[in-house]
């Protein structure tokens, strides 16, 4: 059960986490990217937690909604569009309902998803941080109630899963066969970002 | 990291109120954001051209901001595209009723970030057309990828269309005149030493005392080859014939040629490699009327050149040469 | 070491020819000598002048051969002044009748080589007139010594005594406009890292992780203090309040200000610099059209900054206005 | 007695002299200066080396001119005018004798030293070159023959002198009190050439 207190735990813990391996992520980035990735992130979630102090809202898809505004708006790099765009269709998807089931939540997670592929032209196998939300999405699609241990371990898995894969997408495309070996940056954050709604959802019940 | 800044925090802030405090009858910023107009924005009955992208690469893309090139730029945090919003800004101010062109780099957060600002855009009613500039042999051209990278060609693209814009044309021709370049330009860079973002406060990738790599891009991504550090004629030729294979050029044809250090490469080092890029022309006999030789398109502080190369035909030339009078590119 | 060159002998050289190929419309090199003139050389009935140096300090002083500014430039070894054989091949091409006038940055070899070079034309029958740079007010003054170094104001009196000429005045004309450049601009640089004559292929001096170095000459000479690196805004604070402290200025008063960066320092940290100067000069009042921001008289790969002050009064500021059309300084 | 041979070895020996210190003359011109005189004197010799192995001479004037001349056209910087200037003025005081005597050669020497000195605008006691070729001519002026041994003791110990000297002139001015505790480079360079002087003098007898 996502309420609008979730969803606002739900994103600072995301700050936490982003705050807590910013450095990790500036790393990552560093090896097949641009090393830009953990400063980025941490940019948007600290202008995010700033907007969430001054501000109450009354539903979680309110909360989201202003939450993607910050990272749009805030980030850049390729980054901000995808968790902005994400965000922007998840609250979407929640509308203006109070609380969301589990049910409602992965039809929100659907939406997510599929605003990180269209924003970023993305396929599965790609090494971007799509290979965290499709494989996600698609293991708990249909559940009836989510089981967060099992979703937590499913994100780390799929950050896993990029190590191996040749990227197509984004900077990482540029280094051709040499981007294999190393983890997408991206895929890394997300991890963070479903790890942080875990938690959330878990201290709740 | 050794930088003549203040706080990491303010670099881009700073950098452009300096820009406008030194010309301050260039350029105008637009109070809140992180973009430069022409001081005269917008210019009623002529195409409006954006650009921008990750700072860093200055002069890109404000020194270009004027007449006959770009009438905004949009600055990004170091090496991060600028966002949605502030492209929009961009956009609304120098519209002036003809639309608006977008010359974006081929990087996927510069195309997800403009292409958002398009939509907003869009959404108010303004025209808006975009380009896509990838100029970077370095990397493998393929549909199943993001693709190449845009790098120093981009600031013939600010030129030409800059010149079809002056000229009153409609947004399509202006467009069309952009494309036009970007299907013609191609360019290859290489590093002797990295750059370090001021915010990571360390250097992107590091490179022995005797390496050097081939193929970097300009936000210090890892190029295709490292090898042992090479004389400049050598480099120059690795460079020249991965480009020239790309174009489909024959002996007597005309080129525009960009000789464009990264950051740290004294001009000097600059004009030698031109010494022998020049005669690689020659021996393909491509004529070029006056090389440009400097720096256009950098990457903070790092050591290295790129080598571009348009060719050029009557009508791209005619806008080439066309007068503009930007704080970095005076023709005419 | 790491230069994007190939023999170490044959830098100056190369460096020589890359720039007549880049520029072939624009300047000639003399045959057999280090001397590039304008494309026209000579221009009759106009005073031809001649400056030059070390070489090292680029785009001073080819970038600034051409229509409005310098006949003639004469390259020395790196950091090294030419002989005088050089500069007297370079005062004969460039004499168009009405005499030359010789713009040398104070340095002993400097004076010394131009001086004898001064003897051998006057011998031959042509009319030489000297001026001698020293704006750096890093160094003590005193008639005791060789005096105060001559750094980037140079190009200021190149600017400014190159329109005088083009207006067609006499030698004694351009030499008055060029010694009052001379008496009213003053300059002073720091450094953050030395750079590498390429022939001693080590650094000319160290700077610790955490140094800076205060009045640092353009030849890597050490400079007045070292101390801990300190922010953007503090260091313009010291070199502006030297510069002006040596300077006859009241509120209200115009100048113009060149902020130079001595190799490897990013356009974006000259305006992060120039932002805090810009401060400065509002504080005292003093009006500046627009701030020359760039690479003007650099050091090889030094990476650091200087800034000068010139100031104006209406004479110089026309002149200053007036056309020129060279590959590094373009104006109306 | 300084025969057209004498000069020759002379000018040799200073070659050697000078390549063999090269470093040196770098290190003392980087600490006070802008480490190129090593540099410069060694483009200098080898370019005045070149030339005598081409070219004869009848007399050591011709021979000691033909040596400035190359200097002046090759060496550049301070070093250039001043050396080439001195080797002028020494040529031009030995005319076209075959034979110089010492006290000829004495009188030759003293020419080249105004000649520094008035190319330099140079005075004793600023740490110049001059504080070497000064002290030396005083020290053997008017003397019927020269004690060679003595003569290169007279050299080492200007060069010594001038550590102690703040300089006036040249680059290290620029200095101030910061040039005290460095030995001029120029300096140095000088005592070579009276090195070389003295060597081919006493091989000659
Ligand atoms: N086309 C794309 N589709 C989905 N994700 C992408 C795409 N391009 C990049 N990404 C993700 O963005 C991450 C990089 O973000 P960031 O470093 O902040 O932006 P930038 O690459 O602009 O510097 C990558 O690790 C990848 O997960
Ligand atoms: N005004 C002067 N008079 C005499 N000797 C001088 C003078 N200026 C410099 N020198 C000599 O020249 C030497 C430096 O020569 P060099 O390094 O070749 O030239 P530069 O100083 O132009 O780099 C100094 O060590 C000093 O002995
Ligand atoms: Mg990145
Ligand atoms: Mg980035
Ligand atoms: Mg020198
Ligand atoms: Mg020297």
């Amino acid at each position: 059960m996502i309420t609008t207190g979730t969803a606002e735990n739900w994103m600072e813990n995301f700050k936490e986490l982003i705050l807590q391996n910013k450095d990790e992520l500036t790393t990552l980035d560093q090896a097949i990217g641009d090393g830009d990735h953990g400063i980025n992130m941490a940019r948007g979630v600290q202008e995010m937690h700033a907007m969430l102090q001054e501000k109450t809202f009354e539903t979680p898809g309110a909360l989201l909604k202003a939450a993607a505004m910050v990272f749009i708006s805030k980030i850049g790099g390729a980054s901000g569009p995808l968790y902005g765009s994400a965000l922007m269709k998840i609250a979407a998807e929640a509308g203006d309902k109070a609380e969301l089931t589990d049910q409602d939540l992965l039809a929100c997670l659907e939406a997510g998803k599929k605003a990180v592929q269209q924003r970023g032209r993305a396929e599965t196998g790609e090494k971007t941080m799509y290979d965290v939300w499709d494989p996600i999405i698609n293991t708990f699609r249909g559940e009836e109630t989510i089981d967060w241990k099992a979703f937590k371990k499913a994100a780390e898995q799929a950050v896993d899963s990029t190590v191996d894969m040749h990227a197509k997408k984004g900077r990482a495309a540029y280094l051709g066969a040499r981007s294999i070996g190393h983890t997408d940056p991206g895929a890394f954050s997300s991890r963070l970002f479903f790890e942080a709604l875990a938690d959330a959802a878990q201290e709740e019940n | 990291m050794k930088k003549l800044i203040n706080h990491v925090d303010n670099i881009v802030n700073e950098m452009l109120d300096g820009m406008t405090a030194a010309h301050p009858n260039r350029l105008r910023r637009l109070e809140g954001t992180t973009v430069l107009v022409r001081k005269d924005a917008p210019v009623t009955g002529k195409v409006g051209i954006v650009s921008g992208g990750g700072s860093g690469h200055e002069p890109a893309h404000a020194g270009y901001v004027g007449p006959g090139m770009l009438d905004g730029a949009v600055a990004g945090e170091v090496f991060t595209s600028p966002t949605p919003d502030q492209v929009f800004e961009a956009i609304k101010a120098v519209d002036g009723g003809k639309g608006v062109l977008l010359v974006i780099k081929n990087y996927t957060g510069d195309v997800m970030n403009f292409e958002m600002a398009a939509e907003l855009a869009e959404a108010e009613g303004i025209k808006v057309r975009q380009v896509v500039v990838n100029d970077d042999v370095a990397v493998e051209d393929s549909s199943f990828t993001s693709g190449r990278r845009g790098v120093a060609g981009t600031v013939l693209v600010h030129k030409i269309a800059g010149a079809k814009a002056a000229e009153g044309a409609a947004l399509d021709d202006v467009h069309a005149a952009a494309e036009s370049v970007i299907k013609n330009v191609k360019s290859m860079g290489m590093s002797l030493s990295p750059c370090t973002v001021p915010a990571a406060g360390k250097p992107g990738f590091t490179l022995g005392e005797k390496e050097m790599e081939i193929g970097t891009g300009i936000h210090g991504e890892p190029g295709v080859e490292r090898t042992d550090i090479k004389p400049a004629a050598e480099t120059a030729e690795i460079l020249f014939n991965k480009v020239f294979q790309e174009m489909n050029m024959q002996a007597g044809d005309e080129a525009a040629v960009i000789i464009n250090g990264l950051g740290s490469t004294p001009l000097m080092e600059l004009y030698i490699f031109h010494h022998a890029i020049d005669r690689l022309l020659k021996e393909k006999d491509i004529r070029v009327e006056e090389a440009v030789v400097g720096e256009w398109m950098t990457s903070l502080e790092m050591a290295g050149v790129s080598f571009t190369m348009l060719k050029l035909d009557d009508t791209l030339k005619k806008l080439l040469d066309a007068p503009s009078n930007t704080v970095s590119w005076k023709r005419g």
